[in-house]
């Protein structure tokens, strides 16, 4: 077994920082990464002896505290009940807008992908919504979303207590600032640099004085994420967590 | 509700009856993949050439819908999302989207749980956060606002009550009154409520009484809801059926391509062929 | 909601420590007689001096209400109604409201479900038809009116969201987790969703997970909403436990002679010696 | 046992008479006359092969078809699926407006009664609420309400399906005319007449032409009374069952 870090592991890390401090995580069904890193800041809250995480995985008949319909969710965010959540996007652009509609002009876009889901609420609703997609190209991160399923902020009269507070991508992790309205690169990881970073964002955005290459999780966080959260995602994510096992015995294979 | 049928007729019908239920034109509410989707009604509804359908989502569709889209009965799909979840998008429904062969009405999840509820509660509206700033608002002109009468210009969306003619849902076991056993999965009894009359297709009819038993009582869908039920072991294949069996993501994944192709390769799929054929496999 | 108490404390505790959770000046939840009433948290509330309660009645209030009015401890009652059942009155209730001791908010039933189910959703207010032209509106000035958005001229009450802080019941069992099994008296959930806090006493712990069979999961009100669960066998008394046992209505009669006279003769009930005397006898 | 009807069995049959045709009722549990209505009435329909008349008790754990609390009474109605209700008052008035909160100035009335319950709400959606209210003198039926906790008839722009279609009480049987506002006197049961009525109604009403003594249940009626409903009633209301027993024995006996 590699003592250093996978890609993926990274992602799983890199994420779990914005999640420190919550009692309650949602994720999607096939969400394994974001799932991976509220299963790593569960399993350091036990090992401090913190209050519990709860994580909540949707569709799921095992990891599901839900039993009022798929309904609960919604009603458990509007309550405060739930700390954070993760969205990606068809398309997501410098403003925090997200695009899960399709590509062209709307309603006959050219491209037509499922649908805004829950996001068109639950962005307003959910303290810290993580943006995740793997995918980062101009295609993705574009300027300006063909279709808004939910904005990255709202005028100061509209009640909204959550949104946007990072996003995090195959190549980098951004924070948003809500102030703006826009993202600050944090982070490229490695392979990367500011310039790849720039020539594959759609985007403007600012760039932290801090910038540098993803940190890679430490010693103590690579033994919860190949031991506690490993058999846990076993449990969920058969398919995942075998690739998961796979990439740290043999770390310089593909990434994909 | 129930009552207009034939004079002491009992709730447990055929499929063919059951679906035979359905009328062309009927807003037609039908469940999200993992709660209990009726696929073996669907081709039924297809050979009995109901058309006109104008689907809602409760709150996110996939094969069924692409299905009806496919054998062009269907006006419009009120939804959150159209996939097949692991087998990827919905070749149909995208299809039609783009050729502008039916009319899309973009939702998000709670807003079409909130539809339910104001029909449920028997007001016209719910009040709902979120969505202000939106696509999915801007192209709802049947949607509204409303102001939040205890703070000043506190203006909110005002979700109309969505009152489906039909409910359609597959689920465990019923017992002879129509009672229904829905476990955990209350969005179909939220569709039931909301509906003028809900047909489900289950896998076992008992002969003990749902509701005598406080423990099963509590996972169950009293028949004062129920207007029709059918015996249709793995009805809801290749979804799955909650607490029974699991999604067929081959299955699924056979169908998206099947769909995707268009044409002769979907007959198997929309004749009902491949449910016959796998009955036939399963029996032998 | 859970997290603020102790690192890995127990949700588990003792009936003292439950009753402990509730403050003075508190919006308490308490449900309908046949759903579950805490009674057996009622004489703790007492002995530990909670005053100025803000009772929240879901929807009607009865026997624990009456022993808090007459305990002093009662600033308002929002209620659709308060009696003893088949006992007859409250008589505590009606002294205090003749006297103006307390305030009382007369509500109508569906609007205790409107207001929580508000909270609930996170909405400040749910429309309701109704209401109009009566007394109960006219007496609610924390009430509104709201305008159907997709009706000219059709106006409608608009009911606040009802946030209690606390929510206290007592159900037939739970786990170790916090799990509590209401079956179908889900006005308890309901209660839940809404409270800042909710606080269960049970007939029974068990060791396994409520949630891991779905028979049983159905009627489950998940740990994410509980904050504490106490043991307390017989804890609906003299009220049913639904499903376990059923109305003391010998008690409930001894209660409301006892609080129709007043003063010495309530002693024995506010103090919780009535509890504990019926504990010692079923013990010998 | 007596072949001439108890004044029980009477009220139960000439309630019955406004039950024809429903499907769903819903009656309060300590409300054994108007259950028993109810269950004369599904026992007609089961004899007739009609289709079935559904009973709900409410508060009951046997004769409930509710599973989502004590909320769904009121969405069953709000749905139309309760088509028969029962409303009492402690005082009721010739415009049928019911008080069931108290009497004199509120809030601090001299005499308090429970509280309203549901009536604010089910007396606007059920089509055929039935006002059954045994004490029948000008105490009860009152010229004017002190609290309106429902009212018999709104304006035209309030949206309302339901409403009265009679008062039944212990000496008589009135039909609710909606576009008056107000009572029709159709019978008076054996021991009364046009003029005790009007002595002990502190309303005033019409009077229908054909007003006479209520009619004796017929013999059909007597026996599914005295047979079917009588079983079903002890079940759930044992005590008023054997009172109505006792009465049929006795049928000269006191009334109470």
């Amino acid at each position: 077994m590699s003592a250093s870090a996978t890609h993926n592991e990274r992602l799983i890390a890199v994420i779990a920082t914005y999640l420190e401090g919550v009692r309650h995580v949602a994720v999607g069904a096939s969400s394994p990464i974001p799932a991976a890193a509220a299963m790593l800041v569960r399993a350091r809250a036990a090992a401090a002896n913190a209050p519990e995480v709860k994580l909540s995985i949707l569709g799921s008949v095992k990891h599901n505290f839900f039993t009022n319909g798929s309904a609960e969710l919604f009603d458990c965010a509007a309550q405060g009940r739930i700390d954070a959540f993760f969205l990606g996007g068809g398309q997501i652009d410098g403003h925090g807008n997200i695009n899960l509609v399709g590509v062209g002009e709307y309603p006959n876009t050219k491209v037509r992908w499922p649908g805004s889901f829950g996001s068109a609420y639950l962005y307003f609703q959910v303290p810290r919504v993580i943006l995740f997609r793997e995918e980062h190209t101009p295609r993705v991160l574009v300027d300006q979303v063909d279709f808004i399923s939910a904005p990255g902020t709202s005028a100061p009269d509209v009640v909204r207590s959550g949104g946007p507070v990072a996003l995090v991508t195959g190549r980098a992790v951004f924070d948003f600032d809500k102030e703006r309205a826009g993202f600050t690169l944090k982070s490229w990881h490695p392979g990367e640099d500011a310039d790849t970073i720039r020539a594959q964002t759609g985007f403007t955005y600012e760039t932290d004085a801090t910038a540098a290459t993803t940190a890679d999780p430490d010693a103590a966080t690579l033994e919860l994420l190949r031991g506690r959260v490993a058999d846990e995602l076993s449990e969920t994510y058969p398919k995942f967590a075998a690739r998961l096992r796979d990439e740290i015995a043999t770390p310089d294979g593909p990434k994909a | 509700m129930a009552g207009s049928g034939a004079v002491m007729m009992s709730v447990i019908v055929s499929l063919e009856a059951l679906v035979s239920r359905i009328r062309s034109g009927d807003r037609l509410a039908v469940p999200v993949d993992y709660a209990g989707v009726s696929m073996a009604a669907t081709p039924h509804i297809i050979a009995q050439g109901i058309d006109g359908l104008r689907l809602v989502c409760v709150p996110t569709g996939g094969m069924q819908v692409d299905m009806l889209i496919a054998a062009g009965l269907v006006t419009s799909v009120e939804t959150s999302a159209i996939s097949l979840g692991e087998a990827g998008g919905a070749p149909s429904f995208a299809r039609a989207v783009k050729n502008g062969d039916i009319t899309i009405m973009d939702a998000t999840c709670p807003a079409i749980h909130a539809g339910l509820m104001a029909a449920q509660k028997g007001v016209p509206f719910l009040p709902m956060r979120g969505l202000i700033g939106t696509d999915v608002l801007a192209n709802r002109k049947d949607w509204g606002m409303v102001d939040n009468p205890f703070a000043e210009g506190d203006r909110m969306v005002a979700i109309p009550a969505i009152h489906p003619d039909r409910a359609l849902f597959h689920a465990g076991l019923a017992d002879r009154h129509g009672n229904v056993w829905i476990g955990r999965r209350r969005e179909l009894a939220a569709m039931a409520y909301a509906s003028k009359e809900t047909l489900v297709t289950v896998e076992r009819i008992v002969d003990e009484d749902l509701l005598a038993d406080e423990k099963t009582a509590a996972g169950v869908l009293p028949s004062l809801y129920v207007d029709a039920v059918a015996h249709a072991p793995g009805g809801a294949w290749p979804y799955a059926c909650w607490g029974e069996y699991g999604t067929d993501v081959g299955a699924l994944s056979r169908y998206g391509a099947a769909a995707g192709a268009g044409g002769d390769a979907l007959t198997p799929w929309l004749s009902g062929a491949e449910w016959t054929n796998r009955a036939e496999g399963a029996a032998s």
